[in-house]
């Protein structure tokens, strides 16, 4: 049951994505690809990945669509047809699909309890989190404190987002004119 | 203080990383200024110390939170790793402390801060992504480094500045991607991130699908980074149209520490026993080195605008660096470590003179045509750039002349003629567009009502700094060679 | 929407509980799903909302610009600085044990829960300066 | 649970990525190659969280009752990497919007048609500084 509310989802995301590649209407596009964030936040809490859902929910679905409606309130919303037969970008586009399908051949099933991931490091986690820790929620403790130098970069990653947003659209002020 | 001594690998990276906000907070360009210059400064000092105390004792490994691997985040500095460090924290020093006339001439004086905390955040994520030990990690710094990257260049004076940052982040995030997905095949075959704990547990990979995915994904998505031909579509215009301090720092730094990531995964992550023996790795990188030398070379021997014409130098120099994976021997490693340090104190020396030059002159873009005269008109650094070409051509006595000699024994030693061939023909080639600059600055008259000035004290004293050291690294080499070469014993597991 | 009555009463009356919303995901997220990163985009959210209803200046003049650049730093700054405070006491940096000198889980506390602050800040911070920012250019000078 | 429904959530991944980076090489329009990236980027998602799953275990926050909890650890990474997308978007809307104040359009043809005829424009005439 669970394994096939996750497939139903996945199905979804990808026929939104299939819209999306049609749609050439940029608005469609940008409501379309919150419509893509929902699915996928949804999808991710039938995996148990709450924090991530919760977070996909806020930032893909949140501050991605409200950012993309903000800049395309700047754009003009019609993409222009595109002029060339678009054969190099499918054949990259398909041959990275190739490699990727190769080397998932070799990966362990779906929900397989004898997968590396599953009988390395993270039963360190699970096991030993509350004696040195005291969190419960697994995710809180190996973000902020096992791994918690990844998540000193990402807020660094974020700092510079908003630093370099700050460095580009800033308001010019009419530079020097008292000064001439 | 031997305790504060024990954590210079973390300082290492968060003096730098720390410095970002604290030049947001304060906001005012001097302060910006001096807190970068001191940053760079105490990333040398840091880096000659790891280097240091990894020549005397070995490979130093730092459990950041106290976590031992693979549970928590490693710090690991090797002898690779250290030569690495050196070599970045080296052209910062150089850099950064001298660029305040040029930074202040050419960005708008309420971004200057801003262009400041982008250096450091730079400077902290390609020193992060070379010493960490951790997978995941190294992808946060990667992309630390990228963003502020992607700013630097789109504050560029001119418009086209703008397209050429979006278009290298369109292609330098699909290269992370890339990356974060090969990382994700290890992870899911070994159920580790850290890179020494990966490299063990690979060796009892049975299915080695998901491995040799990740190896092209690794390959492609780095090769993106480091403008591996065909894969250098980004670099021209971004090195030719950013703000000339960033383009300085950037062609000095920032391609060589993605090679230094490659170099790590595939000599000591994959097995190359195991996976270059079945892929024809060294046959690709062979055809793509050479490619790149002789094509890029090709290209700036006809490009119209200077920074661009020394911007497919790169790629083409680049093209060396990467040589060394092909003909796979301790010489040639030794030569492509080499000119990490070499290529970019080189680079760094040229395009540090470029910006005095764009600093003297009427702005807009910078055609080789618009150099006509400088040999009367900024005599130094008409100078600086013909001693900096010498070394772009390998001339002996200079530091490219050493790498290229490495590269030259290691080809023969392992019997590949056309090799060798090749690097003397782009050796030809770098000689023809580097004497086009010449004879344009030399025997071409300065155009009427020009200025006769040379660049500012400042510029000049960090410039040719970059120019003696593009000459010192060609005639005392127990630093740049020794230490090239015991990374490349490192790498290919040879006893010292 | 400036004018709109119902709509200026609600967002006064919305506004904290989002707020406050934003204040339980952020300390609750220890035992729930949730943390510093979705707790300051749910805080910038509250605020972006009063600025859409009120207009960008009646935002700004809430939460002004040099403020949030401030804020967008301090964070940072507060989570780089919990790193240096495990250096001083004696650990590794970002060490959360050498936090309490007396009970190494409350020290794992104490480290997560300023860390967990600082990137609640920074969050919030960027993600307002970034409605700032974009909306900003979107009016007409 | 294996052959091609033990893989299917791999499948679907595949696509999703194909299909994102064929729109952000594909398309000429900034941001409708953002919104590719974005794509390409959330896709990956998935091929560290589905591993992560276990049938019949719960979401990794420890409580008594439960026994099996699934992965947490491609959470934390993917945690990351949302942030990091989200960061890039962000950017590159902003690059977007500056490229359409100085270009006046946001096509790739149009904008390189442009740079030939004024190669040299620049990025914002009021804001460069004076030339002293």
């Amino acid at each position: 049951m669970e394994t096939l509310i996750v497939n139903v989802l996945l199905t979804g995301l990808a026929v939104v994505v299939v819209a999306m590649a049609l749609q050439r209407n940029l608005f469609g596009v940008v409501v379309l690809s919150g419509i893509y964030s929902f699915l996928m936040a949804t999808a991710l809490v039938a995996l148990d990945a709450v924090d991530v859902a919760m977070t996909e929910a806020a930032v893909g679905a949140g501050v991605s669509t409200v950012l993309l409606l903000g800049a395309l309130h700047l754009f003009s919303s019609m993409e222009a047809k595109p002029l060339h037969r678009p054969l190099l970008p499918l054949v990259i586009a398909l041959g990275m699909g190739a490699v990727l399908a190769y080397g998932i051949l070799g990966l362990p099933s779906f929900s397989d309890p004898q997968a590396p991931i599953h009988v390395h490091v993270a039963p360190v986690y699970l096991s030993s989190v509350m004696r040195e820790t005291g969190v419960p929620n697994v995710v809180t403790a190996v973000l902020a404190s096992y791994r918690g130098y990844d998540t000193l970069g990402e807020t660094v990653v974020v700092f510079t987002a908003g630093a370099g947003v700050i460095a580009l659209l800033r308001r010019r002020k009419r530079l020097k004119e008292k000064d001439k | 203080m031997p305790s504060i001594l024990e954590h210079a690998p973390a300082l290492q990276v968060v003096l730098p990383l720390a410095a970002a906000p604290l030049i947001v907070l304060v906001r005012s360009a001097a302060f910006a200024w001096a807190a970068a210059s001191a940053v760079s400064y105490a990333s040398l000092a840091i880096a000659v110390l790891l280097a240091l105390r990894v020549a005397e004792g070995g490979a130093i490994s730092y459990a950041i939170g106290s976590w031992q691997p693979p549970i928590g985040i490693e710090y690991r500095v090797d002898a690779l790793s250290a030569f690495m460090l050196v070599a970045v924290s080296l052209t910062a020093a150089l850099v950064a402390p001298h660029a305040r006339r040029i930074v202040s001439a050419e960005v708008a004086a309420d971004r200057v801060y801003l262009l400041y905390a982008m250096y450091c955040l730079c400077l902290a994520g390609l020193l992060g992504m070379a010493i960490t030990g951790d997978a995941f990690n190294l992808f946060v710094f990667l992309e630390i480094s990228s963003l502020a990257m992607y700013v630097l260049i789109a504050l560029g004076p001119r418009r086209r500045a703008l397209l050429a940052a979006f278009q290298y982040m369109l292609l330098g995030t699909v290269g992370a991607t890339f990356y974060v997905i090969g990382v994700g095949f290890l992870y899911l075959m070994t159920g580790t991130l850290n890179l020494v704990d990966m490299a063990e547990r690979l060796q009892a990979v049975e299915d080695l699908r998901p491995v040799l995915a990740a190896l092209a994904f690794i390959t492609v998505g780095i090769g993106l980074k480091l403008a591996l031909f065909p894969l250098h579509q980004w670099l021209p215009n971004a090195y030719a149209f950013s703000p000339s301090m960033a383009s300085t720092f950037i062609a000095a730094t920032a391609t060589k520490v993605s090679v230094y990531v490659l170099l790590r995964y595939y000599f000591m992550v994959f097995d190359p026993a195991a996976l270059f023996d079945r892929l024809p790795t060294r046959e690709l990188f062979l055809a793509l080195s050479v490619a790149a030398m002789v094509t890029a070379s090709l290209v700036a021997v006809f490009e119209q605008d200077v920074k661009r014409l020394f911007a497919y130098s790169s790629v083409a120099q680049i093209g060396y660096i990467t040589l060394g994976i092909g003909v796979d021997n301790v010489d040639s490693l030794t030569g492509s470590i080499a000119h990490l340090l070499n290529h970019g104190v080189t680079k760094g020396a040229i395009f540090a003179l470029l910006g005095g030059v764009a600093l003297r002159s009427a702005g807009g873009a910078m055609s080789v045509q618009s150099l006509a005269g400088l040999g009367a008109r900024m005599p130094l650094t008409a100078l600086g750039l013909v001693i900096a070409g010498l070394s772009l051509i390998g001339v002996p006595g200079t530091a490219g002349f050493v790498t290229k000699w490495y590269l030259v024994i290691g080809a023969i030693d392992a019997g590949l003629w056309w090799v060798v061939a090749a690097i003397l023909a782009s050796s030809l080639i770098a000689a023809v567009y580097v004497w086009r600059v010449v004879e344009i600055a030399y025997l071409r008259p300065a155009p009427a009502g020009g200025r006769r000035e040379e660049a500012p004290l400042s510029m000049l004293v960090g410039a040719l700094g970059l120019v003696a050291l593009s000459v010192y690294f060609g005639l005392e080499t127990s630093f740049s060679v020794g230490g090239a070469r015991e990374a490349a014993e490192l790498l290919l597991g040879a006893q010292p | 929407m400036k004018d709109d009555i119902i709509l200026r009463v609600a967002a006064k009356i919305v506004m904290p509980f989002m707020l406050l919303f934003g204040l339980y995901v952020q300390f609750h997220g220890d035992f729930g799903p949730g943390g510093g990163f979705q707790a300051g985009v749910i805080a910038a959210a509250a605020i972006v909302f009063y600025g859409l209803i009120f207009g960008l200046d009646a935002a700004r003049r809430l939460v002004p610009d040099r403020l949030v650049e401030a804020l967008v730093a301090l964070g940072v700054l507060i989570y780089a600085g919990v790193g240096i405070a495990g250096l001083l006491l004696g650990g590794a940096y970002l060490d959360y044990f050498v936090l309490d000198a007396h009970d190494t889980v409350h020290g794992q506390h104490r480290g997560i829960f300023w860390v967990e602050a600082g990137v609640g800040i920074t969050v919030s911070a960027v993600m307002l300066k970034l409605f700032y920012m974009f909306a900003g250019r979107g009016q007409k000078e | 649970m294996s052959g091609f429904w033990g893989h299917y959530t791999y499948f679907v991944t595949v696509f999703l990525m194909v299909a994102g980076l064929y729109i952000l090489i594909a398309r000429g329009n900034l941001l409708k190659k953002l919104i590719g990236l974005s794509v390409f980027q959330t896709s990956v998602y998935l091929l560290y969280i589905a591993p992560g799953k276990l049938v019949g275990a719960t979401a990794p926050i420890l409580a008594d009752g439960y026994a099996v909890y699934s992965n947490p650890l491609p959470h934390v990474l993917i945690l990351t990497a949302i942030v990091v997308g989200v960061a890039t978007l962000a950017l590159g809307l902003a690059i977007a919007v500056r490229i359409r104040d100085a270009y006046g359009t946001i096509e790739e043809d149009e904008i390189l048609e442009r740079d030939r005829s004024e190669p040299d424009a620049d990025a914002e005439p009021l804001a460069r500084p004076e030339r002293s």
